[in-house]
């Protein structure tokens, strides 16, 4: 194990890709030449070390970068292409959904897109709706699809291979707010396998299911809820599709609660589904209502003080975990606005 | 640009590529006309055959092609089987995508008619990656993309020009303005008569020609293969050309000028093919019965085999949607 | 009330709001003049009635199409634009999503957008994924924006016409399968309020909640489980947001037990949000599992015998009643996939 | 096109605003390196503003504009009050947005200045609409949309061009062709030089023009507003210019040569304007340093304006979604 920053495993991700597949190119809006010059980003250096045949620089062309992906990935390449924010995966939705998604199953089993597509999200950057705007529950909604978003180095680094190498096509969310995270990583072409969540942190009394940076709020409130003789067990999702249902189903027969952490928009975010499946398949087994901690229904905001408002903290998620454990008056504060 | 005479093997293969085409269709405007024998809607080439026999003769077996909603001149000209193309069109079991593609997203990788998209412009974005694939192995081999006038219009296609502009692709654009898109007449829809000026826009050659004439077609889609072939970039095709049947089977035509349809009729790329290989003597008229006949029996097989062909067992609806499935 | 079908009585809203209002303009790939020339398409003969200057037939143009009416009802023009089916819906995302939900909110409330985008819905002609693709989920997920699916003439009517005069962006699912359904319809200038659901059978067992096509479905559902004893609650969602929460919640605090049925993925789909709401929301009186009839997440497939395999049928909205109510095995069906 | 000459007032007024942009944005790159002062990033017009000052000035206040990231030359020219621009850069209560846009989605509709969009080509898909309905209403004026090079490759200004020509809208596009789109130089994001050859494949005028003479752009935009202005439908005017200070605050411009910005240095707007004027004896040294001092104390006092401003009360993030919020 090494120590790197998140920025720095999915570098190395791409760069062991790279060396041991001639068929792994990389393209998007300033992937080669940046106007960063910082070895936290992804994808820092590899134009010096590939060269402009396999790292390409793209003109503003999002629907166009999406379907070099799907069309090389169709031909037998392996494409990893950035698509700049979140909000702008609107451009490219159209090859993402309707092509990358759809022409396997249409072509009758003929055709296969190993692509890769990824995508910054997070929020408290102050830029803004239109720079932020985390949309997983879109693509995982849609057939066809993979997704994941990794909250450690280590993962960042072993979901960012799986999903290169993975037949399908892969969104791969590179939560902005982590880049600079420190965390030990493992040497060489280590994968983590896409569909398996990993227990952060165990515990009987409730099950609080987070991703991506709303993890590490999540894990400071188990940390306080912990002094307050609550035990959470944690579970980091890093695959949104395909779910590692099981993990879930069984933590939370064992801790008969569960809360859903998650910085998008609330209402018909990725944590309904959860909910949903919960409230089906382990109903049986619930001892108290479900609890999701999510976005109000707004536009990312801008000012410190929108900010703060928008953005889960962990006394939402200590609070919400409370009203799960029945400790607290029910409330399901503004996020409840549709 | 000097056009060498075509060998007359040649002139019978495109004259055959078209009466091909004409036949299989008319056989899908029969299954039409009886309900509940093709799902969804049926959208023909009808008047267009030129166009896809003129390009896709002049092009190698490594190049790929893209195609859109109308496909059915463009497979069957690169090869396509009869029997699964119909197959598929009725969405049987035995289609050529195993009956989870009908009639509009008709795909024949073994044949590189690579990908089909009825979404209107998507054909070129994603021909842009097959052509960059082709470009980044160095294997040679180009791709054609063809979509519509009404496509034009959309955005993806403007930033395919322009990427495969930058990037030198060898990626030819054949836009096939048949002066309609749905019911809205070309000037409703695109703002010049001749897509084939914006080439300029994008550092490509662009040429209009006319889309009736298989073999002004051809010489020109032999000259942009080259040229994109040779590695100086993309370039442009527009065929002019008309729509005969409509939008589809469906599109009784209540919009369009009787007198329009007469003169386009009259300039059928077929018609006018048969009358000019007679007057050549390449063909007497005995060899072309015998060609048409050969077309339609062929067409008419194909039905057959269709019709004896079951629909895909209902838990096949759950396969093929990933490599790897999910696990749970 | 006068007969008409459902694709009349939209028809006839457009013409009404088109006649008391100026500002009220329509546009879209063949609204004026269709290859279709018929009288329960939605713009039949307006083109005629209300001329070229507003009725806009435009290029195959979905960005600019959605552009249109988001600059123009920033102007104080009330655009009425189709985008002609769902799928397509991933071209005018960007303008949906980060321009007509947001551009308000960052106006700081200086700028509105009353436009309309009606757009195609429904699962069963035959044409395939490219065409067909319900998404309701993507917009409910967004903010700013508000979105309406009516399920009888009457509120197609009702609903088109607030749509239009709302102050904020709505998109109106038409959905293709009732264009022809006949029904009673009031004369004239009748609304139907946005964010009211209706009972469309009372009953006192389950509340099962739909919208659409599907509600016919489960109204059909409903009457066999009637003769089976099962008294069902059926609510006509109409209007997904706003939502009508009270009286969803009402009814499960009654009947204690919560279906949901719609014809999309049912995975992270509009259901999703419906259950995870009653499951913290009204936890206390849930009596059982519940349950979500969607379809699998496959592709809209296009054979007869796979397309019955996607469409959720009567049998399986029994089937998932009576296993809220706990009179069969538990199953999810292949709808679980994810 | 025969220039006449430019009235000495209306030359006081273009150096006026050109000024005034620079000292405002100076006041921005002085907050830019005190960290948390500036929520996001900053974005400037430094260099190009003579492109702002020539076409703006050139407009009626019927006139609509609309604007991207890097908007603050336009706003201001367009008579955006400084102080609340300032507050809203600083995401203040007070800002013209009410906190709520922050320094990428500045709009000011009172000067009309009706909408601002940071996504890359979302510009002129709006104007769009905004010039459809000046053109419904026959109420007179004409809407202009600023893009940059970069944005030139988006699908949707492709789509806006084609429809606006349809339907001969009166839509100014100008294009500020800066040599950059983020850190890609303009032969890697274009497949051409002048996006103005552009014009001619949507039947409108467009001319390419030098961005750093703001009387050549203000001459420019008179003509070509009053081509718009007469009915006669859209037109292009691209301004070549360079983005002195990099993309944003945070892009130290590693990858950009020296003696590129040298030679762009040399040819600063404001510099060449003020030289001019003074040759031509339309301004002396005193009144020149009256301005440029007047201008530095108005921006001085909104940055002071802004830091005396709270930031927005924090449950006003949840109001302004809808002008009729949802019940539940
Ligand atoms: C993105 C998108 N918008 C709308 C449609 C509906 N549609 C199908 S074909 C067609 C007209 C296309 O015209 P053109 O590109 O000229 O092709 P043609 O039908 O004339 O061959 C339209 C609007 C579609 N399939 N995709
Ligand atoms: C759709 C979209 N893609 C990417 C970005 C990120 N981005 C912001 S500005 C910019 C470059 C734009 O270049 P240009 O249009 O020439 O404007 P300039 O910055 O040079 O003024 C990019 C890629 C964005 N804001 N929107
Ligand atoms: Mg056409
Ligand atoms: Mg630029």
């Amino acid at each position: 194990m090494i120590q790197k920053t998140f920025g720095q495993a999915l570098n190395e991700a791409l760069t062991i890709a790279m060396e041991i597949d001639e068929a792994v190119f990389i393209a998007g809006e300033g992937v080669g030449v940046s106007i960063h010059k910082d070895p936290n980003m992804t994808t820092f250096g590899l134009l010096d070390k590939f060269g402009p045949g396999r790292v390409k620089d793209t003109p503003v062309s999002e629907a166009a970068i999406a379907g070099l992906a799907v069309g090389a990935s169709c031909m037998g390449l392996r494409p990893v292409v950035e698509i700049m924010f979140f909000p702008f995966m609107t451009l490219a939705s159209d090859m993402l959904i309707n092509h990358a998604g759809k022409l396997r199953y249409m072509s009758g089993g003929k055709s296969s897109f190993p692509l890769t597509v990824r995508v910054k999200a997070g929020v408290g950057f102050g830029a803004g709706s239109q720079h932020s705007h985390n949309l997983e529950s879109w693509i995982a909604h849609c057939p066809g699809l993979k997704i994941v978003w990794p909250a450690t180095p280590e993962d960042a680094k072993g979901l960012m291979l799986s999903a290169i190498f993975d037949p399908d096509p892969v969104i791969v969310v590179e939560d902005m707010m982590l880049y600079r995270m420190p965390g030990s990583v493992p040497a060489g072409d280590v994968r983590t396998p896409l569909g398996k969540a990993r227990v952060a942190a165990s515990g009987t009394d409730c099950t609080v299911v987070s991703y991506g940076a709303a993890l590490h709020t999540t894990l400071k409130a188990a940390a306080v809820l912990n002094e307050q003789g609550i035990s959470c067990e944690v579970i980091d999702l890093r695959s949104l599709v395909p779910l590692d249902k099981a993990c879930i189903l069984d933590s939370v027969r064992r801790t008969g609660r569960l809360v859903v952490v998650h910085e998008a928009v609330r209402f018909c975010g990725f944590g309904a589904e959860l909910a949903a499946m919960v409230a089906d398949e382990a109903f049986a087994a619930l001892k108290g209502p479900i609890k999701r901690v999510g976005a109000p229904k707004i536009p990312v905001p801008v000012a410190p003080t929108h900010e703060k408002i928008f953005k889960p903290a962990p006394e939402d998620v200590v609070r919400a975990v409370r009203e799960a454990m029945g400790k607290e008056g029910h409330s399901s504060g503004p996020s409840a606005t549709n | 640009m000097t056009k060498n005479p075509i060998a007359p093997d040649v002139r019978i293969h495109l004259y055959t590529q078209m009466i091909r085409v004409r036949k299989f269709e008319e056989q899908i405007v029969a299954l039409s006309k009886e309900s509940g024998r093709l799902p969804g809607m049926q959208i023909l080439a009808n008047g267009q055959e030129a166009v896809a026999a003129g390009i896709v003769s002049a092009l190698e077996p490594a190049d790929v092609i893209v195609t859109n909603h109308r496909s059915h001149g463009h497979l069957l000209t690169r090869g396509a089987d009869m029997n699964s193309l119909m197959a598929e069109i009725m969405a049987k079991e035995t289609g050529v995508n195993k009956g989870k593609a009908g009639t509009l997203h008709l795909s024949v990788p073994e044949v590189n008619a690579l990908m089909t998209s009825t979404v209107v412009g998507a054909g070129p974005p994603l021909a842009l990656g097959a052509a960059f694939a082709q470009q980044y192995r160095c294997a040679g081999g180009i791709t054609v993309v063809f979509f519509g006038d009404g496509a034009a219009a959309e955005g993806s296609v403007h930033e395919t020009m322009n990427l495969a502009g930058i990037w030198k692709l060898p990626l030819l654009f054949v836009c096939e303005n048949n002066c309609w898109a749905g019911a809205q007449r070309h000037e409703v829809h695109c703002a010049t008569r001749h897509i084939s000026g914006r080439a300029a826009g994008y550092d490509m050659p662009g040429k209009s020609v006319d889309g009736n004439d298989v073999e002004v077609v051809y010489h020109q889609a032999a000259e942009m293969a080259a040229y994109c072939r040779s590695g100086k970039g993309p370039a442009l095709i527009e065929a002019h050309t008309y729509r005969m049947r409509g939008h589809g089977e469906q599109d009784h035509q209540h919009y369009v000028d009787p007198a329009e349809l007469e003169i386009w009729a009259a300039r059928c790329p077929i018609r006018l093919y048969r009358q000019k290989l007679l007057s050549d003597g390449v063909l007497d008229t005995d060899r072309l019965q015998a060609i048409d006949q050969e077309a339609e029996v062929r067409a008419a097989a194909a039905v057959a085999f269709a019709d004896a062909s079951p629909y895909p067992a209902p838990e096949t609806a759950l396969t093929d949607v990933y490599v790897q499935p999910p696990l749970s």
